[in-house]
């Protein structure tokens, strides 16, 4: 199990420092993978066949579509090269570690569990979702934002995975229903602001100020 | 109805004492000067004079003479003179005197700019400019006196049977106020027509013959309204006792001390800048404010 | 409703349909409430009791008005050639779907779901604010819609949080009655994180400062029936979600936690709001910070709590949808004329458009708490709450507040509104439509204060009950 | 809670808010009438019924203020009355000035609003109901530091409607912007519901509770007084000239108040009425002639279509009536007996006078002295700013050409004029009359029972025999100066005179440009006082060559001391922060982020403090 969450950190890791948009959506693969096994082994553990088919879903989704089609635009866009960042990668990844220990912190002091996996667990899929949140804040391109929220939405699916044992099932079902909506209407907006701005550099996008 | 007479008396007397002041003032100069009965014929001669009025002039300019008079005799028959209860005791009390005098100043004020030379102009502007500062000093004074008669009732005030340091600061303090009303100097020199100097000579200058008269006259009035408060407060006559005989003694010496002193005052200080005056004014403010601070410690 | 667009053609005809069809919702509803005796549900998936009749009333009035005024707006556009037929067409469908989301958001008993409800109204509305494809809209679309799905993800982490301690207990569910049911005895720390969440996470999308930054170019570049919808209505959903959930941790960990956390955001909105339409230039963004004035207060209200304080908050959410909408559309009309949203440059409204000139000073005057407008008086209960619970710091601050944004506003305005207006100008007509919305939206916004219909105060009433967790 | 919004729209009555009645509808009925004539042919149809539904409006409202008995329902029209009056004032609304006056004038008054409002619902929280009596109950649990702040609140929310200094920098913007009818009722009555409010509210309701109240109410009336005097001279606007001394005169009435306010807490009952009666007095003096001087100001508005004053002259030819009612209303506010603002001018002395005589403490003594002292002082000055002002409007020679075609007012103007001439008239001499009614209204908001006090009432004098022993009689004065006027004037009045010009020192002709200005009028008070106008000149020379100057222009200016040193500096400081907190928006997606992120850190950090 721990393998697994170790794995998913680390992806998050590497996608704090990766340097191409190719290897940030490569990660973003590799680490919805951990998930998935992840959620397999817990199905297993609880033979729960609801969890199996969200396993299968995420597989579905995570692991094949939504990278393609990342990767697709990247690919239609021509931008793989020069992914800015406003902060070195060494410094960022410091401050994820930093994230990360915060996080753990925060659920062995604040929350009493009845488990340490939970504990871990717990730990981990908030340490993601601050470092899928740092990802947007401190990467420029539009796309490596939709990244950074995808990574967001693995921490989530994480906690809800570990916690309860996976939310109510329909719940999860159009959860990820709507996560895979967002993605392509983010991907529209993406197309759009590239068609307008001939970039899809965010960070210039500040013309609406005060 | 020895009251009529009070009030005719001081009304009639009223040119006498500015010739006295003035023969008083020429004698100290040196000179022989002219007769105390002068200013009487002055008046009878403007009397008869032909008016000449300004054709810019309203009926502002016009009727002022008459209200002028009629406000200063009404201040006079409001002044207790040898008796104690003054005519019109029922109408007002001492403030009522200084909102009297106000009233003429108005007008003559008005009038100054009526004619729409600047010299009125400037006149009426310097007029009320130091008036309004000689209120408070004015106000204060009163109150002290009347604080320590308790009311400001004036019969009641110069009825008092003792005579308290405060009243006399008051009297002093009035003393400048006076000097600045009637227009002497060192704030006013009623002798000279000089242009840039003269305040309330200025104002009237518009005014000929019988008007002229009129406003002469009440000037005179104003005067020894004043003073005859002052000499109440100074010396009142219950000091000699509530006989008649005795109150107009007093009064009288109290009226030929009172004009000795300006007529003095007159020729050994130099007419001050208008904004000394100011400076002036606030020192009889400042006397109106100690009489009150020691009236209140009850002395 | 959705599928209308597709059978339609015509722009306006579309739009009249659309508006009839959205008073028929209105008419409705109204209805359903004056008869049935809530709370009703129905197979176990929809449950609307007061507080949730209350807010599908609100949206129901706010989507009618809009609607209404769409249909002269879009029109013109469309004649304007500023949008293609299909354009106008592909307005409607997500017009429709947008109200649709808005209205399945109090509907929906499942926490979770009311999150998706949410999340779809971002979704759907985004199009819309980046309706006209220019590059200020992309980008304000693109902020709005990233921003507001960060933090609802918060959202969502804070109800998985409220699952896993409901769960603790026992409630695999997360229906709200029985979390409720369930709330006394959860874990506290867990719920106070978990609340924390849910409360960054929907403030967002309510537009509480710092998490505000989304709405103002939000609000400006949409297309203006829409700011209506969103600066009335949408932020009233996510205000709507924090109250659910609100209502669950109040039973756990006491009134007091979420009370101050609710005055101290009000506050912190109500300060930089204020500081903002100070140095404001443009009308629609002035509105917009405004709204975000306005979310505040009802949080202050909310926060101050008891029946009053409660009351004060509903009434004014009522309000505000009423009040600002007039003004949007005020504002669109002015815009559209003046063929700018410059407040330095517009000059004498009233004498260029007399009927919008008129009603907008109105509304403005309404905007700002005066009297005899509803806001006035939601605005004195709240006030009068927070004396009365002796938060005296918090309540001179919000008066203090209170007054600098009317000075703002008021100065803004009265320029905008009197003086001179531009020579080459003529007076203009409104078209009838536009002129029923106005009326409409006065007419309530005049009414709401002196005389309260009845079955809303009913509902506000028992609502309170539910708020109070009794 | 459900009967929150049916609040029954209840009354009260007492003879304090039936005095206020009175006094608002006599000068809005002359307002009213005078405003036919004034907007005949100035405004359009449409503008007129503008107008008229605005007066109504306003006039009810007002009304409603003084008459309602619930602390909601008067804050509601309290409201409604700044509103509509912010209408009225921007009735112009064509002008930049008068957008920018009235939008001073509403923030202004909502400021105070705020802090009526805060005291409202201090003072709620220990009643439990908007109702004056039940209000009236409570307060009497308060504890004495809470009385205190409400007290405060209360002060400054009806200060800033009353023109308090330093509250007072609306008036001179938005008397003289509104057309002249409503400068009328706004200067004449609706400032004084701020002075309601405080005999209301603080007097009647909160009950005065300390020495330091009357001292404080006292302290800023002398400095109104002053400050609205000196003011009012420097200004040539001849309605912004009126204004200031609207700020002048609530000064006045604040005295009489204040001096009630130190009585009530001695509990030296009469002398409270007394003082009392002086400030309400001279409030219903105030209405009548600054109303009847702000429409002649209106009417020579109209006939020469400016407002300075040192463009005019000579008036009193062209428009007799109105420079007739001028100069009544000129004597009145400059405390000229016999007329009315001299009676409550002497009252008010009276007042002092008393005061000084039994104040509790020595200093107190003194103070009520300097008091008096600063009356007097502001009499003169009033007295001297109405000699400049009727002077250079109405007398002398025209100054500028468009004097020469003004023409007298409308009738309807003129007759509601001449009705306030009437009012002043019988103001003045029916003094006694008034006094006694007066007495009632200041017994019932004082709540004193004056049955049993000796006030010697008499219709012919006021003889507060209870207070000291003295009487006044405005009739016998009136009929003394017009026995002697009249007496003197047939007996040695005709008298042989003929015209000719004013005597110029033998310059060949006197032309208007020789005349004094207004200017030259108040420089002695300019320089006398110029520790607080902080005057500064500009002197301007226009050359035609190095040596041959063709003419000088010379300027004069005062500056506006409470705007430089107190309002500026307030404003500065909002804009400077909202300036700085411009930069927290700048765009920047990725900082909105942050700023979530940020929150969410801190509040989990400090979560167990919530």
């Amino acid at each position: 199990m721990y393998i697994f969450l170790i794995g998913i950190i680390i992806m998050a890791y590497f996608m704090v420092i990766a340097k191409r948009m190719m290897s940030l959506i490569a990660s973003f693969r590799v680490q919805s993978v951990f998930l998935f096994l992840a959620t397999l082994f817990m199905a297993m553990k609880e033979k729960s066949p609801e969890l199996y088919i969200l396993a299968g879903l995420l597989l579905l989704l995570k692991v094949i579509l939504i990278p393609n089609f990342l990767s697709n635009i990247v690919k239609k866009l021509k931008m793989n090269e020069g992914i800015g960042m406003f902060l070195n990668p060494l410094f960022s990844l410091l401050i994820a570690v930093f994230l990360t220990y915060l996080s753990y912190m925060f659920t062995t002091r604040i929350i009493a569990f009845k488990a340490e996996a939970q504990v871990i667990s717990f730990a981990v899929s908030l340490s993601v979702t601050m470092i899928g949140l740092f990802i947007m804040i401190f990467r420029m391109k539009a796309l490596s934002q939709v990244v950074g929220f995808l990574v967001m939405e693995n921490g989530l699916f994480l906690a809800a995975s570990a916690l309860a044992g996976g939310m109510p099932f329909f719940v999860e079902i159009v959860i990820f229903m709507d996560v895979f909506v967002s993605v392509i209407i983010f991907g529209m907006f993406i197309y759009k602001i590239n068609k307008l701005f001939t970039h899809i550099d965010v960070s210039k996008l500040n013309t609406l100020r005060r | 109805m020895t009251i009529h007479v009070e009030t005719l008396f001081i009304i009639i007397i009223a040119p006498l004492v500015s010739g006295i002041i003035t023969k008083i003032k020429n004698n100290l100069r040196m000179r022989k000067g002219q007769g105390i009965f002068q200013p009487y014929h002055n008046l009878i001669k403007l009397f008869y004079k032909e008016e000449v009025v300004s054709e810019n002039t309203s009926w502002i300019f016009r009727i002022t003479p008459f209200i002028v008079l009629a406000s200063v005799i009404l201040a006079a028959l409001l002044v207790p003179i040898f008796t104690i209860m003054p005519y019109a005791r029922h109408i007002g009390d001492f403030i009522l005197i200084i909102f009297i005098l106000a009233l003429g100043r108005f007008f003559l004020a008005l009038a100054g700019l009526d004619a729409g030379s600047s010299f009125g102009g400037m006149g009426s502007s310097r007029e009320m400019f130091l008036s309004s500062l000689a209120e408070p000093g004015a106000i204060l004074s009163i109150f002290a006196v009347s604080l320590n008669a308790g009311t400001t009732n004036l019969g009641v005030i110069f009825g008092l049977h003792d005579i308290k340091l405060s009243s006399i600061i008051a009297g002093f303090s009035l003393m400048m106020v006076a000097i600045a009303e009637t227009s002497r100097m060192p704030i006013d020199n009623q002798e000279t027509h000089l242009e840039l100097t003269m305040i309330h000579e200025a104002m009237v200058l518009e005014y000929s013959g019988r008007s002229l008269a009129f406003i002469e006259l009440a000037s005179h009035i104003k005067q020894i309204v004043f003073f005859s408060l002052i000499a109440n407060i100074l010396f009142p006559a219950v000091i000699l006792g509530g006989n008649i005989i005795f109150n107009i003694a007093a009064y009288i010496i109290g009226i030929l001390g009172i004009s000795a002193a300006v007529g003095f005052i007159e020729v050994s200080v130099a007419k001050m800048r208008l904004f000394r005056a100011v400076d002036f004014l606030a020192f009889s403010f400042v006397l109106g404010l100690a009489a009150i601070v020691i009236s209140v410690m009850g002395a | 409703m959705a599928i209308l667009p597709s059978i339609v053609k015509r722009p306006k005809t579309l739009g009249i349909l659309n508006a009839v069809g959205y008073f028929l919702v209105l008419s409705g509803f109204s209805w359903f409430i004056l008869k049935a005796d809530l709370p009703v549900s129905f197979f176990k998936f929809f449950y609307i009791d007061a507080l949730a009749a209350f807010f599908i009333f609100t949206i129901a009035v706010v989507t009618f008005a809009a609607a209404l005024f769409s249909i002269d707006y879009i029109e013109r556009d469309a004649a304007g050639l500023l949008i293609s037929r299909n354009k106008a067409r592909a307005y409607y469908t997500l017009f429709n779907l947008f109200s649709l989301s808005m209205f399945l958001v109090p509907m929906v008993t499942n926490l979770a779901m009311v999150w998706i409800a949410i999340e779809m109204t971002t979704l759907t509305s985004a199009f819309l604010v980046g309706f006209y494809n220019t590059k200020a809209s992309i980008e304000a679309a693109w902020k709005y819609i990233i921003i507001c799905s960060v933090g609802i993800i918060f959202a969502l982490f804070g109800t998985i949080i409220f699952y896993y301690a409901a769960s603790n207990v026992g409630v695999k569910s997360l229906n709200w009655l029985n979390m409720v049911s369930a709330g006394k005895g959860m874990d506290k720390n867990l719920i106070k994180i978990a609340f924390l969440f849910i409360l960054v996470g929907y403030g967002t999308k309510a537009g509480l400062a710092p998490m505000h930054t989304w709405l103002p170019d939000a609000h400006s570049q949409a297309i203006s029936p829409i700011s209506a919808l969103l600066s009335g209505v949408l932020l009233k959903t996510a205000v709507y979600a924090i109250l659910r959930f609100a209502i669950i941790t109040n039973k756990c960990v006491g009134i007091n936690f979420s009370s101050k956390l609710f005055i101290i955001f009000a506050l912190v909105s109500l300060g930089v709001s204020a500081g903002f339409i100070i140095i404001q230039k443009h009308m629609k963004r002035l509105l917009a910070y405004s709204s975000i004035e306005h979310v505040g207060v009802i949080f202050l209200g909310l926060g101050f709590g008891g029946a009053i304080g409660a009351y004060g908050a509903l009434f004014h959410i009522l309000n505000h949808a009423v009040t600002k909408s007039l003004m949007f559309f005020g504002a669109a009309n002015i815009i559209k004329k003046y063929k700018k949203d410059n407040m330095n440059i517009i000059r004498g409204v009233v004498s260029s458009m007399p009927f919008t000139g008129i009603m907008f000073t109105l509304g403005m005057f309404a905007l700002i708490g005066m009297p005899p407008f509803s806001i006035f008086f939601s605005e004195f209960l709240i006030l009068m709450a927070g004396f009365g619970r002796g938060l005296y710091l918090a309540s001179g601050l919000y008066l203090f507040f209170i007054v600098l944004i009317f000075g703002g506003i008021l100065y803004h305005f009265s320029k905008v509104l009197f003086g001179d207006k531009p020579d080459d100008m003529k007076a203009a007509k409104e078209g009838l439509s536009v002129k029923m919305v106005f009326v409409f939206l006065f007419i309530l916004m005049a009414v709401l204060g002196l005389a309260m219909p009845a079955f809303l105060n009913k509902i506000i009433i028992s609502s309170i009950a539910i708020i109070e967790g009794v | 809670m459900e009967n929150f919004f049916n609040i029954k729209l209840s009354f009260l009555f007492d003879p304090l808010s039936i005095f206020f009645l009175f006094v608002i509808f006599a000068v809005c009925l002359a307002s009213a009438v005078y405003s036919i004539g004034y907007l005949n042919k100035k405004y359009s149809n449409g503008k007129i019924i503008y107008n008229w539904f605005l007066l109504a409006a306003f006039i009810v409202s007002m009304a409603l203020v003084v008459s309602v008995r619930n602390a909601f329902i008067f804050l509601i029209a309290w409201e409604i009355m700044s509103l509509v009056s912010y209408f009225l004032v921007i009735f112009d609304s064509r002008e930049e000035k008068s957008i920018h006056a009235g939008m001073i004038y509403l923030i202004m008054t909502h400021v105070g609003t705020a802090f009526i409002t805060a005291g409202f619902l201090i003072m709620y929280k220990y009643a439990n109901s908007f109702d004056f009596l039940a209000l009236k109950n409570a307060c009497v649990l308060m504890p004495p530091n809470v009385k205190n702040i409400v007290f405060l609140f209360l002060l400054a929310g009806f200060g800033v409607k009353s023109g308090i200094v330093p509250l007072h920098i609306w008036l001179p913007y938005a008397h003289p912007q509104a057309p002249s009818h409503i400068s009328s009722i706004m200067s004449g009555v609706m400032i004084k519901t701020g002075i309601y409010g405080i005999i209301r509210f603080i007097i009647f309701i909160l009950g005065v509770d300390s020495i330091w109240w009357g001292v404080l109410v006292l302290i800023l009336a002398g400095i109104s007084c002053l400050v609205g005097v000196i003011y009012a001279l420097m200004e040539h606007d001849i309605k912004k000239l009126l204004a200031y001394h609207s700020v002048e005169n609530i000064g006045i009435i604040l005295l009489g108040v204040g001096c009630s306010m130190v009585f009530l807490e001695f509990n030296m009952s009469s002398l409270a009425v007394f003082s009392l009666i002086a400030g309400l007095y001279h409030l219903i003096n105030h209405a009548v002639f600054k109303g009847l001087l702000f429409l002649c100001a209106g009417s020579v508005y109209n006939a020469t279509g400016n407002r300075d004053i040192e463009k005019m002259g000579g008036l009193i030819k062209k428009m007799p009536i109105t420079a007739f009612a001028f100069l009544i209303g000129a004597m009145a506010i400059s405390a000229l007996p016999p007329l009315n603002g001299f009676v409550s001018e002497w009252l008010t002395l009276q007042a002092f006078f008393v005061a000084s005589l039994t104040g509790y403490m020595a200093g107190l003594k003194i103070f009520f002295g300097l008091c008096a002292a600063i009356l007097a002082l502001t009499g003169g000055l009033a007295a001297a700013c109405f000699v400049k002002a009727f002077g250079m409007i109405f007398l002398a020679m025209p100054r500028s050409g468009k004097i020469e075609d003004a023409t007298e007012a409308a009738l309807s103007m003129k007759i509601a004029i001449l009705f306030l001439v009437f009012l002043t008239f019988a103001l003045g001499l029916g003094a006694g009359i008034m006094f006694k009614l007066l007495a009632v209204v200041a017994s019932c908001s004082t709540g004193i029972n004056i049955g049993a006090m000796n006030f010697g009432l008499n219709n012919f004098m006021i003889m507060p025999g209870a207070v000291s022993s003295i009487s006044l009689s405005t009739p016998l004065i009136a009929l003394i100066l017009g026995v002697i006027i009249i007496g003197v004037y047939l007996g040695l009045g005709n008298n042989k005179s003929r015209k000719y010009s004013t005597w110029d020192c033998g310059y060949y002709k006197l032309e208007p440009r020789n005349e004094y200005t207004a200017t030259g009028f108040s420089k002695p008070f300019r320089v006398a006082f110029n520790f607080f106008l902080l005057p500064y000149r500009k002197v301007e020379k226009i050359r035609g060559s190095l040596y041959y100057i063709k003419s000088f222009k010379y300027e004069t200016f005062t500056t506006p001391v409470f705007k430089k040193y107190i309002y500026y500096p307030l404003i500065g400081a909002v804009l400077h922060t909202a300036k700085f907190m411009r930069g927290l928006q700048l765009g920047s997606i990725h900082v909105y982020i942050s700023y979530i992120f940020i929150t969410i850190l801190v509040l989990i950090i400090f979560m167990n403090r919530f």
